[in-house]
């Protein structure tokens, strides 16, 4: 068992991937504000012809859909620095 | 422990404490300061939409310049709760008469500071209200008490995250919350 | 009492606790500008129909208690940091 | 029962930790103006067609719960960086 | 087998990988609200004309394949930094 | 006469009043953004009504005027962290 | 064989270089939101004037790839960051 | 005459001049994206009413001359901090 | 031959050069903005004259041309800090 | 001849000024998007006016050169720290 009462390169490591975590997750502003506007001209498309109501709809979540991709990336990032670690890994394999 | 971090560690503990808040509370002071990119647009647009107004309806034009002004002012507050926390950094600073350790300290002036440029969302649009405000009553001068009672409904609402900012910063400044 | 000037585990867990309550409460420019558009959009609609006041703030406000949760989601995480300190409790607990 | 008094790899692990938190709370700020943009479309369409009041309502609603996905997001990252501390568990693992 | 509890060479790459990585994501914020926006025009059109529906909707998913490339340049530079790290493999180059 | 070949507590402070006076400029986007959707809101409305262009410009400078004063604010704060230097005042008084 | 269990020169300028790579992909907001603006009106036209559908696309493909260019330039530099390694060329020829 | 080969109090203000400069430029952003927009309302204008082009041009110049003055602040800070050095001079005073 | 084992000036200065050089990228955000709105506009533009088809793209590609520069600025200043290395050239000869 | 094989006060300086020079040119956002919106507008003024096609353009581009003015204020300053260098100057002399 090695000492953990000082700041070794592991501790670097995984204290960076928290702050990359983090900043990863600053994407979603994009999705936040664009689906927002998808909603309001949804919105304002389904008072002006309600009649095509499923299909504004529909086109606005088609579109909503598409506009999330970029959040979901980075989430994913955030997931793999928090849960997966590949990057102590490389440096575990490389310290052996 | 290695060299680098070995070296700022002793920066840090060798640095005596008021220098180390003091240094926070520069850079606290200029990061409040960012607040005010929200009245400075919020505002600008109601300028526009005023001027519009104006050319539109001279007649409507006065009371659309009065309700441009009025919901400027609410878009200031932002900036002026800023100016606020940066000038009792600055001049007034509670943090240096604090028990406890400096570089906590520093960090919550720092994290005032932060927390302060939340303002620019009110200061956006509380101004954008204005300019809409304004334009309204500039085309039905007649509904000015109902426009512009909406108008401050709905920028009351705007104002809370600004709030919510200047909250946490007095605590991070007077409220002796981590000692 | 230990010596308050030396930084120690606890301090540098504090310190950051601070920062990082400061940056959450950024979230709030999203709501700030959001709400602002609706107070504007509410008050032009007020203008032109006035008979449906009450229907355009009821609507405006539904909107903007909608807009306010991630704002109240960042001063949340700040009074956990600030009041809470799951973090400083981790680290005692791990110290032991 | 080791010593707190000096920064160790568990302390700058966990004030990392903090500041990650924040910096996820930023997302925030997208759906703040994303929603509040749907809230002025819907009370300004509400204005012009009162009839179609309920239709207007659930789809701006609809429209910004899609919008809210990405600050939920942020909001999930940062209670995981402050109460399920991934990265000190792989940390302790690592130092045993 | 070197020492891996001290601060490395290695270990200061590997943790600038991790924040590298997290910057690189923001750049999903544009897509994210530059597809939000086709999503509403396009929600906005084929409320207009629901017959040319397949029209709106074929052009406004081109325009937002288009709109996607710079976030997922952004992810490809994060996926690079976490898992093929040319950084660190130029170190251990140099380095022998 | 003190050392100056070291950092000390008065050069910190100074160096932070220089990041601190540069921050504070940054303020001035706000009304820069501002004004010039004001300078273009007044130009047209000008040349869609060139009689009343004095009302017009008028209320145009005056809006502008308010929209300056964050801008304003920022300056003061940088002048003083600049050239009053109220902090290392305080740090002498308090050094002594 | 030189050691490589602590920071050297070499190191810190591969470890920036991650972040700087990191920081030119956020040029990437800026095509995303342009090229989105450009789907959304592009689709709006296209529901208006379906005869001058290839008209539109053409024009909307052409202004999309001048758009693309400073998120072109960003991944550029992040690829010389990452591979091409200039700043280490020139270290190691100041160091010998 | 001192020793130039460490890092003392001079150097760190100086430096830290360096990244205020920096800082302090960015207002420019404001200015740049307001009188791009006056310059577009200014042409669009004019296309409109291509008799009152001389009134719509002065207008939206002395708009845009209102909204360059943060941007000359900005300018005007970081021509202090790299030629005045008020901060050193005040340094140089307090350490006689 | 120097030591090249541990953290010099030299290593500094080009690690702050990688840093520099990916800040001023992010200039690249406003081009990716302004074009892309031009694209939109010049789309639509477009679709309702097709007749002036050719002015319209001039006038678009004129006008996109002149906002590609300061995406070029920041493109030419990262290059210099890559590979000209003019800070290096005076470290050197202010230590010989 | 002094020794480079460590930081000295000359290092940081210059290492500043490479940071300094990068976040001068995030200024160049602002243009970008200005001049672009401008291109946008006036495409679309030329598209309704083919007749003022001249007009339009010379306003356009008056204007656009009015809002470059604070990118070219941030690309002085960057090169002013990369090339002309008054802080090490100054620091040289305070040092003799
Ligand atoms: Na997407
Ligand atoms: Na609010
Ligand atoms: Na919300
Ligand atoms: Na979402
Ligand atoms: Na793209
Ligand atoms: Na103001
Ligand atoms: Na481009
Ligand atoms: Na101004
Ligand atoms: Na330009
Ligand atoms: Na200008």
């Amino acid at each position: 068992m090695s000492d953990v009462n000082q700041i070794d390169g592991k501790a670097l490591i995984l204290a960076s991937s928290a702050i990359g975590a983090g900043l990863a997750m600053i994407a979603g502003i994009g999705p936040g504000i664009g689906q927002g506007f998808a909603a309001g001209k949804g919105a304002e498309a389904v008072g002006r012809q309600p009649g095509a109501q499923s299909d504004i709809i529909r086109t606005m979540l088609l579109g909503a859909a598409v506009a999330e991709t970029t959040g979901i990336y980075g989430l994913i990032i955030a997931i793999i620095l928090l849960f997966a670690n590949p990057l102590i890994t490389k440096y575990m394999e490389l310290s052996q | 422990m290695d060299g680098l971090f070995e070296m700022i560690l002793n920066f840090l503990n060798n640095t005596d404490r008021f220098a180390l808040i003091l240094s926070g509370s520069a850079i606290a002071a200029g990061l409040a300061m960012g607040a005010g990119i929200g009245p400075g647009i919020g505002q600008g647009f109601a300028a526009g939409k005023a001027a519009e107004a104006v050319g539109n309806n001279p007649e409507g034009g006065r009371q659309a310049t009065i309700v441009m002004l009025l919901g400027a002012a609410v878009a200031e507050t932002s900036g002026i709760f800023a100016l606020v926390i940066a000038i009792i950094m600055l001049f007034a600073n509670p943090l240096v008469s604090r028990e406890g350790t400096a570089v906590v300290l520093a960090a919550s002036a720092i994290g005032a500071g932060l927390a302060m440029i939340a303002g620019i969302g009110p200061g956006i649009g509380q101004g954008y209200a204005a300019g809409k405000g304004s334009e309204a009553v500039g085309k039905r001068p007649k509904l000015q008490s109902q426009i512009i009672r909406t108008m401050l409904l709905g920028q009351a609402v705007a104002q809370t995250t600004g709030i919510y900012a200047l909250i946490i910063a007095l605590i991070l400044l007077f409220v002796n919350i981590f000692f």
